[in-house]
């Protein structure tokens, strides 16, 4: 199973490293949501509350973007049937493409943060940022475990990118709520304290590990059909 | 342009000294003989660096659209135009940048902090991005011809921002009104050595400008010209590719 | 020997401008001459077989002809419009029929038939017709075509092509995946095609079909042409 | 060139009606930004104050995905290239995916100014709904030439997603403002008075004819390559 | 007949179980049943050759065999294993070649080779193999797919097929795009597959060619199959 997660894992980095599709794609488009965003609130005071809410709906836009990439590359050319046939398992399929998403999703992170600091002016300080590192790692390996199994759910199905949003965005609403308020309280926004960030941590942790065990579970039978 | 010969000549030699030593004057000038201003204090010394990269960076793109044009339009079509355009753009973005770092550099002087959310400074961001995009759509690949029609439709939709960033500070009700009203207020109070100052920057940087658009537009057609030459050789090899050979090893 | 192309390569009757006249051709993919000189003359009327093996650059020539690429050298015409200056007309003259098929996968069969015929102000018997011809008229006219099988997504194709109406055909590869019925009534079609005054290029790789019905084969190799062929070869 | 364009533009909303990608797919999507922004920002004055922006930036973030759909119909089988072949006038396909392109928007940015309305309880008098009604025309005929403009060229291109977001974004900025502003003054949002919409639709207007003529003439080279 | 064709359909040598065996198999798409009752006995080691007009059901037929689809009505196991309960097991035994090359774009010639390789542990020397025998040794080897003409295309699906090793071969018109020279190639690949204890369902309209390499044929028409075949036949 790890092997397959490997090879899967490594054959969608290196199509990405190839077509360079987030670098060059989502990530601008991730940084110019961000601008938008600004452009649209036009509030510094509004933008400094919500810039944490923001760097959290920039991710999960873009999560729907690279997700739908990341399946593309399988059903573009048929690929999706040949791997079902091939006889590699579907648990590893799923990790390794989780895995891939994960890593993309954290560069992606990074720079949101980065835009948000620069462009909201908001600041941050040493704990905080302890917090907000520990907080990045269990929401986007979460958000990547989501996306995989219903990136999946939908692969098969024909009017794929119909239900993708349908699907995805009510289950990440409790990724939203915990990393925004982990992130208020790194960034102190709205007069929040570091510690107040924590518990979110514990919750967005459980919630990973429900979709790493649950998705595992599950994606065999969804690559049935 | 013939492979081989550099890209300067007697009059480009003469247009780089002129620029290094105009560029020189400029540096006095701003940074000791001008007055610092009565709002601004010191820092208002970034003015001549902000408001003549800004200005000269107009002008870029503005003659980057006009060689579009000059391209699109089939009497004129040539594919120095095109090169034309892309060095003019590349300068501009260049310049653009300058003028964003510096305003931003002075914007945390002014407004203690490095960004906000005021028209201006945003629409020029977008200016920015809109024209890097055009320096993308510029590397697509495929045929120069491809490059140029593709880029001069490009060029010619972007430069309708300027007037946007112009104007933005009317356009927009801005709730960073402070901004360009220190816009306006240094403008009226400039003092003539501040003004001269100003205006020796523009020429200073538009003396950089037309050097680096002769010298890159040269540059690139001989880039174009490596093409073809690379192409030979490719065509040789395509061509012996099949003797003999049964099937595609 | 390309030179020579153009002598043996035209028919008899050399008084009417040949549709198709490349003289020394050159297309690039990327950065890969895909095509590396080619000579070659095609008259009004003739049926020519491009033969040659996987990346010989067939294709690469057929959507050349049909102006879909620029000449990077050379010089050529197509239906008396220079490649280099009058791409946009050539364009209007051509019907081209890839190894893609140009279907709308949400549309019925007859819908994508009667769309690319609205484009020639085709009437509605002539798109019946067209349909007719490649045997989709009963059942099938009205199943969406992302529904069909292989073969026959490919006849749909070849049925828009018809109720386009073009002068020059250019077909890659226009036999994959047809059925015996299919080739036949691709046969059929061509030969009323080029009897209406049309003229045919198709790569393909089924020789025992397109050469029967070929009158003239050329052999491409190494993006450039091998063995021009003569008439009726 | 108007056959052409009535030709195309019936073909594209044919398809769009078999295939409900926009109905059950983009609608929805546009629906959920709106219900995430609430989300992210909880805070009803926010909220209110930021509605009229936020109709237009989700109006923004759906057009990007219904351009994109509306190429990959003609990319997915190559029919552009049969397109390009069949001597279909450039213009006539310019102004017939537009029109296909402003029908579809304007459906979604009606749902969306009712959710703003429903949502964040925004208020719109009689006067302020002409204004709207009349805002919206301009901006989404504007909205949708420039968006067939950089979908038709970024089509042929490899990097297209890449390119569209980065093209498309930066046009937009004056819909989004103008269009924003308007709004606001239809809805009386942050104390704004109706009669302040009226210049802002001058400007979409402008923006509508230029993009219209503009991209007319430029399309056919677009094509062309 | 279609019980016929279990008795005339199996060669002497019925001790062994077959390795597919479908008995009235109904496979549904959508709401049409585009297998409608099929008894198909295939023994190993066989070259089993699909045959019939285009929407016949080949397509549909191998894919069911792939495990890639449901049994909507009747019985069939597949390698030894049930169609109903075990498509899961049965998935990971065959090797399919559909319509589509399922190959990576983005990737070159020998990185999806290599991917399809790893699946089944293949050394490096393998994959070289695979390779060499569809002819991609050479500067192809290192062309991103996306680039490469349709049938260098075919050619490496063929290849990566080739490096799976399968037990039962599942090949839907392989020959599509090929040119004589792969052909060839694909006949050769196809006979060390059998030697090599392989057995292999074909589907083809090149019936010149894959005719000579059939140990059977094996008509399909309208979902059914017409004309079980005997051996040698
Ligand atoms: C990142 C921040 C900034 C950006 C992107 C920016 C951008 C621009 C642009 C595009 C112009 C040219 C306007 C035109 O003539 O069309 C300009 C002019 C000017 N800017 Fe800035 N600016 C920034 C910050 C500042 C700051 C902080 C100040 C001073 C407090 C300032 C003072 C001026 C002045 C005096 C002019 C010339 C007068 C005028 O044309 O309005 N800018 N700036
Ligand atoms: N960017 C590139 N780099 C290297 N080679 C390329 C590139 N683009 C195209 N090619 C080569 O150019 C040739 C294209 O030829 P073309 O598609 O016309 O072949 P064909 O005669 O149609 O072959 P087939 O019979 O397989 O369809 C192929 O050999 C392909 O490998
Ligand atoms: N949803 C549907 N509605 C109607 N007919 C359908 C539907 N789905 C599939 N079909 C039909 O089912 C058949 C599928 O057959 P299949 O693809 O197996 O044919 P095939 O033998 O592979 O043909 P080819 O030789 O063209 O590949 C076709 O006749 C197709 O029209
Ligand atoms: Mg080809
Ligand atoms: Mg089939």
């Amino acid at each position: 199973m790890w092997t397959t997660a490997r090879l899967v894992a490594a054959k969608d980095l290196r199509v990405e490293r190839r077509s360079r599709v987030v670098v060059n794609q989502v990530l601008p488009f991730a940084a110019l949501v961000m601008v938008l965003f600004a452009f649209a609130l036009d509030n510094d005071t509004v933008l400094q509350r919500t810039a944490p809410g923001l760097v959290w709906l920039g991710t999960i836009f873009s999560l729907l973007i690279v997700v739908q990439r990341s399946f593309a590359i399988e059903t573009a050319d048929g690929a999706l049937d040949a791997l079902r046939v091939a006889g590699v398992s579907p648990p590893g399929i799923f990790l390794g493409k989780s895995i891939a998403l994960a890593v993309q999703l954290l560069a992606l992170e990074v720079l949101l943060v980065a835009l948000a600091l620069l462009l909201y002016d908001s600041s941050i300080d040493v704990s905080g940022a302890v917090l907000l590192v520990t907080t990045l790692v269990p929401a986007t390996t979460g958000l990547a475990l989501v996306g995989t199994l219903y990136g999946g759910l939908a692969a098969g199905t024909r009017g794929r990118e119909t239900l993708l949003p349908l699907l995805l965005f009510p289950v990440v609403a409790p990724v939203l709520i915990g990393a925004t308020r982990a992130t208020e309280a790194a960034f102190g926004a709205s007069g929040a304290a570091t510690s107040e960030g924590w518990p979110w941590v514990g919750m967005l942790i459980i919630y990973a590990a429900t979709f790493g065990i649950g998705g595992t579970a599950a994606f065999g039978p969804l690559l049935e059909e | 342009m013939p492979i081989g010969r550099g890209t300067s000549t007697t009059f480009t030699r003469g247009l780089g000294v002129a620029a290094v030593v105009s560029l020189a004057a400029v540096a006095l000038f701003g940074l000791v003989l001008s007055p610092p201003d009565v709002i601004q204090g010191e820092s208002v010394r970034i003015l001549y660096v902000h408001v003549g990269t800004v200005w000269v960076a107009y002008v870029a793109f503005i003659v980057t659209a006009v060689s579009s044009a000059a391209y699109l339009w089939r009497r004129t079509r040539s594919l120095v135009w095109d090169r034309i355009a892309g060095a003019s753009a590349e300068i501009g973005v260049l310049f653009m940048a300058v003028t964003l770092f510096a305003g931003s550099l002075w914007g945390r002087l002014s407004w203690g902090t490095f960004w906000v959310w005021d028209a201006r400074v945003t629409t020029t961001a977008f200016l920015f991005i809109s024209y890097v995009g055009y320096l993308a759509v510029r590397d697509l690949g495929g045929s120069h011809e491809q490059r140029a029609r593709r880029s001069a439709v490009v060029a010619l939709l972007a430069v309708l921002e300027i007037p946007l960033v112009h104007f933005s500070v009317r356009l927009w009700r801005s709730v960073h009104q402070d901004a360009s009203v220190a816009d306006r207020t240094t403008d009226v109070e400039l003092d003539g050595l501040m003004l001269f100052t100003l205006a020796l920057s523009t020429v200073a940087f538009t003396l950089v400008y037309v050097w680096y658009v002769l010298h890159r537009q040269r540059v690139l057609a001989m880039e174009d010209a490596l093409d073809d030459k690379g192409l030979d050789l490719a065509l040789a090899e395509r061509r012996s590719e099949a003797v003999g050979q049964k099937g595609v090893r | 020997m390309e030179s020579a192309a153009v002598s043996t390569g035209s028919p008899p009757d050399s008084g009417r401008l040949p549709v198709v006249e490349l003289d020394d051709a050159v297309a690039v993919l990327g950065s890969f001459p895909a095509l590396a000189g080619v000579t070659l003359t095609v008259q009004a009327g003739e049926i020519v077989l491009l033969r040659g093996p996987n990346g010989a650059g067939k294709t690469t020539l057929l959507r050349l002809c049909a102006g879909l690429l620029p000449l990077a050298r050379g010089t050529g015409s197509v239906v008396g419009c220079d490649l280099s200056t009058q791409r946009d007309v050539v364009r209007t003259r051509v019907g081209l029929l890839g190894h893609a098929n140009g279907l709308y996968h949400d549309l019925t069969v007859r819908e994508n038939v009667q769309f690319w015929g609205a484009t020639v102000r085709a009437s509605a018997e002539e798109v019946d017709a067209s349909l007719d011809r490649l045997g989709l008229a009963g059942r099938l006219a009205d199943v969406v075509v992302g529904r069909l099988s292989a073969g026959q997504k490919r006849r749909t194709a070849l049925a828009c092509l018809v109720a386009r109406r073009a002068r020059l055909w250019l077909l890659d590869e226009p036999h994959a995946g047809l059925d015996a019925a299919g080739r036949d009534e691709l046969d059929d079609t061509l030969r009323a095609a080029v009897a209406s005054g049309a003229t045919v290029m198709v790569a393909s790789h089924e020789l025992e079909r397109a050469g029967g019905l070929a009158t003239r084969i050329v052999d491409l190799v190494g993006g450039h042409v091998a063995r021009p062929g003569n008439e009726g070869s």
